[in-house]
């Protein structure tokens, strides 16, 4: 029940906004960080209560889990589980939640009912998408999301946002379909050979059809995911839709939608297509590795610094499509590492862009320079998070990162040589951030330093970023069930009756 | 018989052919007539008299008079007659004509592809249409009341024309000038 | 008292999150001064304290391990946060936490006027922290950590002054070379740890000799990753070129980071894996060669430079090229003490060098300096004991007794060979050359700049204690045809093997004289060309032969300009090439196809009631058409 | 005609009562109110008799009609289309030039017409049902009929639309030849044996044509854009709604009863008709700026949508045709009541540009646009997707991969043009105050209602569409 | 009234007519004769639904003539309406005059 509460919390929280909104400017932000605060809390007294000492207390993978019949004529229920991969992310989902509330605290004057409606519904969405177990629902709320984002983008975003939302909603959108076919396809496949039409996630993955079906039917997940991820060469998106987002968007984006394209090739591609998942292992790898070169050379190109941000999220991707493929556990932690510092690492990056902006009237880093000297605060933290992105030991992404191609590296030694070489320019476009912010001589901006609101949010960020980089174990604990099962159904012969080992 | 239906035949195609050319509206009516009586022949060649009758009666008569009110109401004489001359250049009608031909060149292949078994035209009496219509499809004949007044309704409507208004304290209701009287079923 | 080992690292570390939290709420410079030059100091106190309980306890094991906390436990790798002390970081910890210290204590006098002065001392007390956790680790995850942070801090110190673009580009130059060298080593972790199932650095020597055939291409593939790795830290070659430019910093900075410590990780990473390098000859004598050539190429070009911290600068590289040739031939124990030796003479001569510099209106350039013997002398005099340890003045200074140790082995050890000693020779040669053209010119002849305020005590006290170590450090390890006093290499005996020799230990001191005459050599020369006849100089200017290769050993051989061009001008072409990304091209492509789609069939709503009718004849074509087909 | 013949054919005959009844009304000259409230209250009484007759079903009226329930359902969606159509009439069409008595004739003709069409079970019926719902239509199109664009489109449809009868009258001639029969089960019985003859399939032929028109789709769609443009707003949206209904359902029970998809010609020629469809209606509408074009040109791809699970064939495809189709009707009739309402005596609300910045002058206006174009675009939770959802699943378990890749690649393309018209309403500044309107207070609340009311079906259907999906699983055509 | 006809020759006729009125559909500019054309093709229709209805001696086809009757004589009164109007507006029949509606 406390799932279904969850987004009904969201949800209930955005309306109430909306509503709100018509008589009062400020009461909307108050009633949306007051419901992602609840949220938050109900999933962290879900995880500490599930977590007893060094190992989540697991007699099974699934905490939790909600089942009830929702259209049943076509075997659809709506089905929420938990596992503690899902149940991270969860926190993840409400924690990024909250910031984006603080860091819209001023940004957003305007409209802010339907503002705050629209982010408590994507959360709401997002949410979903981590606990569907029914590929229909997970379709519905993968796609319930979308608009809210879309209106996020459109409405708040700037000068170019109407391209942006437009590139943002059809890019995933097409490739949203694509899955639902897929969906269908499998639905049917299974159906036929069953005689038993559900969508229900745990019948499913014991579908069996013959590779080539399993290949084309798994491309139409694969894509989805990998434009959400993104991989190239379907990133473009990203860049339009992070850069001309509003800060709380762009938080967002990097901090949970693009987690969604991972969890997703986590929780279904590889359950479900095996096989074909180890069949095409290579080439999705090998594009892992282009993204995280693509991606840096990109961002070091860049003038726009969201945009650039954005294309070190392609790179920083790049790891986690490279560490899904290599299929074994120290990679696949790595992954779960790597979701959760890339939401904090980029997200950060991101609320910092966004206080720039807010300040200079600006992304263009030609037009800043040697902010340091008037903001020592955002300085001191711009570079932890420059760290952070570039990964350095000690802060999160590195854990992830080091996991990453330390389990790729048994899987693929090359892979892994050419993506480590990735960590050079990660360096090279990190410190081009830096560089051009806050080094160099002072422009004689006017622009003042954090205010309290904002250095609450930044230590929150810096202070998870360390924590997860000194002591990373509670998140690995968390997700490794999860993950053991999944390693173990990429073993040949060795399919799990894994619906039989959720809660009843 | 054959010689019959084969001269009507050719009377109606003739007929036909020069109403889609004549230039002059009045002509080409007069030559639709033709092909509408011709068809009534073929009508009762092929046992059908109640229809051939109608068709003299509804679409010779009724329809076409129609045509000829509107044509004297717009007063389309000469003048319109030289507009179509100009209208009518071959390379205007070349290139639909050559459709009408493929779609025609089609139908006659996929029809003559049918078994083809002459046969003998069996009459059918009034008495039997007039059964049939009555208890049959009585439900069609009144939803064809239906359709009538459909058109007659709309015909009324839009067939209305409005005077121009001089004087606001004369300003009268606007005259109905039905155009149309209800075809006789 | 062993218990007491986490608090080294701590110290600094509590040192900079005190600073990192005054930085925010403002603090006053004596409180600032007090805290971030404190912490080191306790540190130093602390390290005293366990050294001392160390040495006299003499763990069976020869190591003593605290184990903080457990980082990471994920499918067979296990790291913990594990603290270890033995001989070799024993002497590490010594000379960072003791050196730390003092240059904490100078730039407490010299940043004094500085705005930032909070931030500089939070950086050094973070820099500590990460080259003590670097040196304390216990597995190869945890010292990449302290190896990564250290990369850090020199970042946070060379740009320290980041008004100046230039800075801030020497930053970020340095932090990327060495990145590429720690990339290097990452992928040396990746295979370590799948070869032998750990990262802890003991357990890995324990097993490497049954897990790697000698000289199997896994463990040379292995050494010369790692290799890769202290290459970029220690600024050898290829990777060399980050470090003159690092000068850049305060002048503490570069005596702490850029000469004392940080610089020699590379120094230390060897050593530490001793046994793997032990295990490929190969590795060996890479590192060798590159040790002999990287100290060669470096003191030509420190021959050449007019700027007093860059002569200081390429003479770190050429003397941590002294060091990795002793590694390479096998001489470990000879190698840390020159580390250690030379930790104290160039902290010294950067401290001083700073000093002059910032007496002088922040003036670089040696040729406009001179004249200071007597107008600053105590600086004189310290730079002097400096500068006769690093061109190894026989007998009374101590980097005579480290160096010679080195060429001796060069030519003696197992892993040596006659041109390694020849090159090792000419390097001091070359060495006596520069620092004595260095001193002459900065110290003699007529003053070229006003001096504008003397140092204060804070500075001068470090110089003077700096300058007794520099001098008599030496003694504590001494030729066995000089008294034979090996305190040092018998402390480093539990850790690291005996150096073996090839030839007898009787021929040593041919090879002492020979060392003992290149640099006598070496300073007359210079006294000659520098002091006597300088016009002799210019007429060899005139030379077109050597000109032209002044010029380019002035460019430190040209390595800038081939990394320009290899590297960073193509990245910079592709990166502007593709700013617009050529992949969305294929989008913007896929859209003007629908729009030129659209435009083609909005034509056919053209409103012509004709068409339309056409429209619908030629459908009914088709599909009566599709019928005849079937 | 026996009693219980009446019984069963009760809504029929209420809508044709109801059209005389109005036309008395127009004779005693009562006001524009009093006849759009009796014909409301007309409407909801068909609407009612329609639960009156269900426990008669299903019922033979031999040999026109066949009253099943999945004839009174699409009697239910016509009603229904004709119902709201009816209530948005007032507000239009009270401040126009044109005195609007006779549109609600009209109006209850079509509407019979339409209803005619899906009960039928033969050629007659069919026929006659067809042209009662165009020669109304003629009328209705052009009835504001000083107005160029509305004149301009009455003339288009009609001819078009004769044009096309005469084509459905010849393919109906042929089949009728080769059959001897004109009641569609006895045609079924005609043809069961063996091949279907030539003369057969080319009488399909012909009548596809006749029935495409109707449909609209390619490459018989190009009219629609024009009609849609030039006829008045609810015409338009009874076009959109009722007209393509009635077809649908005939065409539908027709196929079903001769087992059209056993024809591998016809198959491949809808397969053709569906995709060009599909890609050409999204393709059309990408870059128009007249919003009554724009949705014409999105019911072209709506229709080639429709066919997608028309041509599968299997059980499914009557449940998805009708649930499609509603979900398509209300949603429509959402959007088009938005344009009517925004509509002004002297033009109607179809450039885009009116919509600019319409989510902050009309919110509740706009959020029901957004919703209905988003049920077009077929997002989840509105209706649009559960019917596409329908759609896809049935042509996917017919295999029918390559329609499904049509839909969704041409869908994408069609959320461009969706997404213009809603970043159109909340671009722009809040610059000034809703316009005060309106003179109707009563018929625009009457009228909001009801676009509230659709908007909660479009959002209902789409969240819990479980209870209509098992009435529209009951259905069966054989 | 015995003849021979062959069912064949009758289709084809109609079909021949058929083509005829679509030709003239899509030839003419003037509306009336568009309008003519139709009826052609209606009639022609017609015919097809006589000669089945001969063929199989029963009187549908002949009913089915009449509604066409029905139908022809119903779109002739809403065609001609119209053609007024247009006339009253654009004093022209040209069909190509009427495009203001397009794209």
């Amino acid at each position: 029940m406390i799932l279904v509460l969850l987004i009904v919390i969201l949800m209930a929280g955005g309306i109430l906004a909306l509503i709100g909104g018509k008589w009062s400017h400020s009461f909307p932000r108050g009633v949306a960080l007051a419901s992602c605060t609840v949220a938050f809390l109900m999933m962290l007294s879900l995880w500490l209560g599930r977590y007893k000492g060094f190992n989540i207390d697991a007699d099974s993978n699934w905490l939790i889990e909600y089942h009830k019949e929702w259209i049943p004529s076509f075997g659809i229920s709506f089905h929420l589980a938990v596992d503690g991969l899902s149940l991270l992310l969860l926190v993840l989902t409400c924690f990024i939640g909250i910031l984006a509330v603080l860091c819209s605290w001023e940004e957003i004057r305007e409209r802010t009912g339907f503002y705050y409606f629209n982010l408590l519904w994507i959360l709401a969405g997002v949410a979903g998408v981590f606990m569907a177990m029914d590929l229909f629902l997970f379709y519905f709320f993968w796609e319930v999301m979308l608009i809210p984002m879309y209106f996020l983008i459109g409405i708040w975003g700037s000068e170019n946002r109407v391209y942006a939302s437009y590139k943002f909603f059809i890019f995933t959108q097409a490739s949203g379909l694509l899955m639902f076919l897929a969906i269908l396809g499998l639905y049917f496949v299974h159906g036929n050979n069953t005689g038993f039409y559900t969508f229900n996630y745990f019948e499913l993955i014991n579908t069996e059809m013959p590779p080539q079906t399993a290949i084309w039917l798994m491309m139409g997940f694969m894509i989805a995911f990998a434009v959400k991820l993104p991989v190239i060469p379907f990133h473009t998106w990203l860049p339009d839709a992070h850069g001309e987002a509003p800060t709380a968007g762009s938080l967002i984006l990097a901090g949970l939608l693009l987690k969604t394209g991972a969890y997703g090739m986590l929780r279904f591609v590889i359950p479900i297509f095996p096989g074909a998942a180890a069949e095409i292992a290579l080439p999705a790898m090998a594009l892992g590795v282009a993204g995280i070169l693509y991606g840096a050379v990109m961002a070091y190109s860049q003038t726009d610094l969201k945009r650039l941000v954005a294309f070190t999220s392609v790179s920083h991707m790049g790891f986690v499509i490279v560490g899904i493929f290599a299929f074994n556990e120290l990679a696949l932690q790595g992954v779960v590492m790597q979701l959760v510092t890339h939401a904090i690492s980029t997200g950060a990056l991101f609320i910092m862009a966004g206080m720039i902006k807010e300040r200079l009237h600006t992304r263009d880093l030609g037009q800043m320079g040697g902010l340091w000297t008037q903001m020592p605060r955002m300085g001191a933290l711009g570079i932890v998070f420059a760290m952070a992105s570039l990964g350095l030991p000690g802060l999160g992404s590195f854990i992830a990162e080091f996991l990453i191609l330390l389990g790729t590296f048994n899987a693929q030694v090359w892979i892994t040589v050419i993506a480590a070489s990735g960590l050079v320019l990660s360096a090279v476009y990190s410190l081009r951030i830096v560089q051009k912010i806050f080094l160099g001589p002072p422009r004689g901006q006017l622009a003042a330093d954090l205010s309290g609101r904002e250095m609450m949010i930044m230590a929150a960020l810096t202070i998870s970023i360390v924590w997860l980089g000194l002591f990373p174990q509670p998140i690995i604990n968390t997700a490794r069930p999860a993950i053991v099962q999944l390693v173990q159904m990429l073993e040949p012969g060795n399919s799990l009756q894994s619906h039989q080992s959720y809660v009843k | 018989m054959d010689i019959a239906f084969y001269v009507t035949a050719a009377v109606t195609i003739l007929a036909t052919l020069l109403v889609i050319t004549r230039h002059n509206p009045v002509h080409a009516l007069l030559y639709l007539n033709v092909s509408l009586l011709s068809h009534a022949m073929l009508f009762y060649l092929l046992g059908a008299s109640f229809a051939a009758l109608l068709e003299i009666i509804i679409y010779a008569g009724a329809i076409m008079v129609l045509f000829i009110f509107v044509i004297m109401l717009l007063n389309l004489g000469k003048e319109t007659a030289e507009q179509e001359r100009k209208w009518l250049k071959w390379q205007v009608w070349a290139g639909p004509s050559l459709l009408a031909a493929v779609l025609f060149v089609e139908l006659v292949i996929l029809v003559s592809s049918s078994d083809g078994t002459a046969y003998e035209p069996a009459e059918v009496t009034p008495r039997e249409v007039a059964l049939s219509l009555f208890q049959v499809y009585l439900i069609g004949v009144e939803l064809a009341a239906m359709l009538l007044m459909a058109a007659v309704v709309g015909a009324a409507h839009i067939g209305r024309h409005k005077r121009l208004v001089l004087h606001r304290f004369l300003k009268e209701e606007p005259e109905e000038n039905v155009h149309e009287e209800e075809p006789v079923l | 008292m062993e218990n007491l080992l986490w608090l080294i690292p701590a110290l600094p570390l509590a040192g900079f999150l005190i600073l990192a939290t005054l930085a925010v709420v403002g603090a006053g410079k004596k409180i600032t001064a007090l805290v971030g030059a404190g912490s080191i100091c306790l540190s130093a106190l602390v390290t005293l304290v366990v050294g001392a309980d160390f040495l006299g306890a003499a763990h069976e094991s020869g190591t003593y391990s605290q184990t903080l906390w457990t980082w990471l436990e994920v499918a067979g790798l296990s790291i913990k946060m594990t603290l270890t002390l033995d001989a070799l970081s024993l002497v590490f910890i010594f000379v960072i936490t003791f050196i730390g210290a003092l240059i904490h204590i100078y730039s407490a006098g010299f940043m004094e006027e500085d705005r930032d002065y909070t931030r500089f001392f939070a950086s050094m007390n973070l820099f500590v922290f990460s080259m003590l956790i670097l040196v304390l680790a216990d597995n190869l995850l945890l010292m990449y950590l302290g190896w990564e942070g250290v990369g850090l801090c020199s970042y946070l110190l060379i740009g320290f002054w980041y008004e100046k673009p230039e800075n801030g580009y020497a930053a970020r130059k340095a932090f990327t070379m060495t990145r590429v060298g720690d990339t290097a080593m990452a992928i040396a972790l990746f295979m370590l740890f799948y070869q032998s199932g750990t990262l802890v650095i003991g357990e890995i020597s324990t097993a490497a000799p049954g897990i790697w055939t000698p000289n199997s291409t896994t463990v040379t593939c292995i050494a010369l990753l790692l290799l890769a790795g202290g290459l970029g830290k220690s600024a050898q070659l290829p990777l060399q070129t980050w470090l003159p430019d690092a000068m850049a910093g305060p002048s503490p900075v570069s005596a702490l980071i850029h000469a004392a410590t940080m610089v020699t990780a590379g120094v230390y990473l060897i050593a530490r894996m001793h046994v793997v390098f032990g295990l490929s000859e190969v590795a060996q004598t890479v590192v060798a060669v590159i040790g002999a050539v990287t100290l060669l190429l470096a003191g030509l070009t420190a021959l050449t430079q007019h700027d007093i911290k860059r002569v200081l600068a390429y003479s770190t590289i050429s003397q941590i090229g002294y060091m990795f040739l002793a590694l390479g031939v096998g001489a470990w124990t000879a190698a840390v003490f020159h580390f250690m030796v030379h930790a104290f003479f160039k902290a010294l001569l950067f401290l001083a060098a700073g000093a002059i510099i910032e007496a002088l209106h922040h003036e670089h350039s040696m040729f406009k300096m001179g004249g200071l013997k007597d107008k600053m002398p105590v600086i004189f005099w310290t730079f002097m004991a400096g500068a006769i340890s690093l061109a190894a003045l026989p007998l009374i200074s101590s980097g005579f007794y480290s160096k010679d140790q080195i060429l001796w082995y060069a030519w003696g050890a197992e892993g040596g060979s006659p041109l390694l000693w020849a090159v090792a020779l000419l390097g001091a040669f070359i060495t006596a050359i520069y620092t004595a053209r260095m001193v002459i010119l900065t110290f003699w002849g007529e003053a070229k700049t006003e001096i504008s305020h003397y140092p204060g005590k804070r500075m001068t006290i470090p110089l003077v204690v700096l300058a007794f170590f520099s001098v008599f450090a030496g003694f504590i390890e001494l030729p066995h045809n000089f008294g034979h006093f090996t305190l040092f290499s018998d402390l480093l005996h539990g850790v690291m093997p005996e150096t073996a020799l090839r030839v007898d230990v009787s021929s040593e001191w041919i090879f002492q004289l020979l060392a003992a005459a290149a640099t006598l050599g070496g300073i007359g020369l210079a006294y000659f060309y520098y002091y006597k006849q300088p016009q002799r100089l210019e007429n060899l200017r005139q030379d077109m032969v050597l000109s032209a290769l002044h010029e380019f050993w002035f460019s430190g051989w040209g390595f800038d300009k081939l990394y320009n061009v290899v590297f960073v001008r193509p990245f910079l072409a592709i990166a502007k090439l593709n700013k617009a990304d050529v992949i969305d091209q294929l989008y913007t492509g896929i859209v003007a196809g629908t729009d030129g789609l659209y435009r083609l069939v909005a034509r056919t709503q053209s409103g012509s009631l004709r068409w339309y009718i056409m429209g619908m004849v030629i459908g009914a074509i088709l599909i009566l058409g599709i019928q005849m087909m079937l | 005609m026996s009693n219980s013949d009446l019984h069963a054919f009760t809504p029929l005959l209420l809508l044709a009562g109801a059209s005389v009844l109005v036309m008395l009304l127009i004779v005693a000259r009562l006001s524009h109110r009093v006849i759009q409230s009796v014909s409301l209250v007309l409407f909801l009484v068909s609407f009612a008799s329609l639960a009156y007759i269900r426990n008669v079903l299903p019922y033979h009226i031999d040999p026109l009609f066949v009253i099943d329930s999945f004839g009174v359902f699409m009697m239910g969606l016509i009603i229904f289309s004709g119902l709201v159509v009816n209530v948005l009439s007032y507000i239009y069409f009270e401040e126009k030039e044109e005195g609007p008595r006779e549109y609600y004739v009209l109006l209850f003709l079509c509407t019979l017409g339409a209803c005619v069409l899906a009960v039928s079970e033969h050629f007659i019926s069919l026929f006659l049902g067809l042209e009662i719902l165009t020669v109304g239509l003629y009328a209705l199109i052009a009835y504001l009929r000083k107005r160029n664009h509305s004149i301009e489109a009455g003339i288009k449809y009609l001819i078009l639309a004769a044009f096309s009868s005469a084509f459905l009258l010849f393919g109906m001639a042929l089949i009728y030849l080769q059959t001897g029969t004109m009641a569609f089960a006895d045609m079924a019985k005609a043809i069961t044996s063996g091949n279907v003859p030539p003369l057969f399939l080319t009488g399909l032929g012909m009548m596809l044509v006749g029935v495409g028109f109707k449909l609209a789709v390619v490459p018989f769609h190009m009219w629609t854009a024009d009609v849609y443009q030039g006829a008045p707003v609810p015409v338009t949206a009874f076009i959109a709604t009722a007209s393509k209904g009635g077809v649908v359902a005939v065409l539908l029970r027709f196929f079903i009863m001769i087992d059209g998809f056993r024809m591998e010609g016809l198959e491949l020629m809808l397969i053709c008709i569906a995709i060009a469809s599909m890609v050409t209606g999204n393709l059309l509408a990408l870059r128009q700026n007249n919003i009554k074009r724009l949705l014409a040109y999105s019911s072209i791809a709506h229709l080639g949508y429709l066919l997608v699970a028309f041509i599968a064939g299997s059980a499914m495809v009557p449940h998805a045709v009708s649930f499609y189709l509603m979900a398509y009707f209300i949603t429509t009739l959402a959007a088009f009541g938005v344009i009517v309402v925004l509509s002004h005596r002297e033009a109607d609300a179809e450039d885009l540009s009116v919509y600019k910045a319409l989510f902050w002058k009309h919110p509740v206006l706009a959020c029901i646009l957004s919703a209905a174009l988003l049920s077009l675009a077929g997002i989840p939770l509105t209706a649009g997707f559960t019917g596409k959802f329908y759609i896809l699943a049935t042509g996917i378990q017919g295999g029918f991969w390559l329609l499904a890749f049509v839909l969704v690649g041409s869908s994408v393309v069609g959320l461009y043009y969706y997404l213009r018209v809603i970043t159109m309403m909340f671009s722009g500044a809040h610059d000034h105050l809703p316009e005060p309107k309106e003179k109707h207070p009563v018929f625009l609340a009457i009228s909001m209602v009801v676009l509230s009311m659709l908007t909660l079906m479009v959002i209902w259907l789409g969240v819990y569409p479980e209870g209509m999906l098992s009435i529209v699983n009951q259905f069966h055509l054989k | 009234m015995k003849s021979s006809i062959s069912i064949d020759m009758v289709i084809l006729l109609a079909g021949l007519l058929f083509a005829l009125g679509i030709a003239g559909v899509i030839i003419r500019k003037n509306i009336i004769f568009m309008l003519l054309s139709v009826e052609i093709m209606l009639n022609a229709a017609g015919l097809a639904f006589i000669a089945a209805g001969s063929r199989w001696g029963q009187p549908d086809g002949q009913v089915m003539f009449i509604f066409i009757l029905a139908m022809a004589a119903a779109e002739v009164s809403i065609g001609l309406a119209l053609i007024l109007q247009i006339y009253h507006q654009h004093k022209s029949l040209d069909i190509d005059k009427l495009k203001e509606m397009n794209g």
